[in-house]
């Protein structure tokens, strides 16, 4: 799979994109995050708070109990603050 | 009839309401957003998710188009480094009626705000941060969601 | 702050923002309105009444600016014989943020159609006659009188 | 006191524009329409029906019990159609 961080997501995790195959144990957007946040460091700090998070799943705004499967990008970021 | 940018570079307000404009068009409503010239800001830099961005904005274009009869839509969304004064966003809306452009174009901006995936970097004083979101901004595309 | 003019002329509205924009402007709202090409329609010929026309656009601008806290507004009428497709009305507003710049130029439009002394005759087929006023205008402007 | 006359108003009564002493028995808008009915004609043909008729006294949309005088400017209009 894809993932993708970006604003402050980026910064602290330290990258932007990456490519992940699926842990066994990776059902839902939840899962991944719990396992992200295993790496520890900059990761466990991007997640720490979820309230401030949000996930898009191949592109279309997503909740956090979204299942997943190996060919999709997912893309976590803070809110959006165009316009 | 929907007409999606993300640039870089600045844009012509009135030559896009000239390519907009449908023969039976009576009403063109506009909302161009500005970065503020206020206390020490000096560039505000736009951020995106590029396989998201126009797809979102094509979405919430097309949800207006089932809510109002609508001629035409324009939206054209600047991305990198901004100055204060510089253009970054224009939404601009033809319909036979005024109402349904002004009501389309303020719900296409609510939406723009919170739906489209853009993040802001502000420049003060030498030092950079991340515009947070403002819950302002939530509940005025949740007023949208009765109608 | 305020701009009003009545003229023949068009008028070009990338130049109209321009000249309003003030250094703390985030949001322009403009309206435009046009002559719409609807079956025998040929022209349209606005006549007013001089001596009350800016006053009366005076007043409504100057009731906007004491509802909203607006940075700028440019009122820009057509008067003369008009054809399909030619621009009537323009109305731009600047604010430093997007809803007072949005209601601001929708109220302003709601009460130049039913306050500006401004009357429509058409030709159609070689016959003029004079625009009705409808009543989807005065209620349009009476729903900001609770506000 | 000076009389404007606006779109079909100008057609009916064939001008756009009258001087006109303040008549003696004339204290308020509806006493001048009545006034200016009793010509005939055209004059009665504009003011036949006031619910399709504005005025506007000294610039100011009025209502027909404003008062007048001889000083003012009058006119009268149809509900108008800009914008």
């Amino acid at each position: 799979m894809t993932l993708l961080y970006f604003a402050w997501l980026r910064q602290k995790t330290g990258r932007g994109e990456e490519q992940l195959s699926l842990p066994a144990d990776v059902k839902t957007v939840s899962d991944l995050v719990l396992f992200l946040k295993k790496r520890g460091g900059g990761f466990e700090d991007a997640f720490a708070d979820l309230r401030r998070l949000r996930v898009a799943v191949n592109q279309d705004h997503s909740g956090w109990d979204t299942p997943l499967r190996d060919s999709d990008e997912v893309a976590f970021f803070p809110p959006v603050t165009g316009g | 009839m929907i007409a999606i940018r993300i640039q870089t570079g600045d844009f012509d307000i009135a030559a896009e309401i000239a390519k907009l404009d449908a023969e039976n068009t009576g009403a063109v409503a506009t909302f161009t957003g500005k970065v503020r010239k206020e206390g020490d800001l000096t560039a505000l830099t736009l951020e995106h998710y590029p396989q998201m961005t126009e797809r979102e904005i094509a979405r919430i274009a097309g949800d207006a188009q089932t809510r109002w009869p609508l001629l035409g839509v324009t939206i054209v969304h600047r991305i990198g480094r901004l100055l204060p004064g510089d253009k970054i966003v224009l939404v601009a809306v033809a319909a036979q009626h005024r109402h349904a452009a002004f009501e389309a174009c303020a719900f296409l901006m609510d939406y723009l705000k919170t739906r489209a995936p853009f993040w802001k970097q502000e420049e003060r004083g030498g030092k950079t941060q991340w515009v947070e979101a403002r819950e302002s901004d939530d509940r005025a595309a949740g007023r949208w969601r009765d109608k």
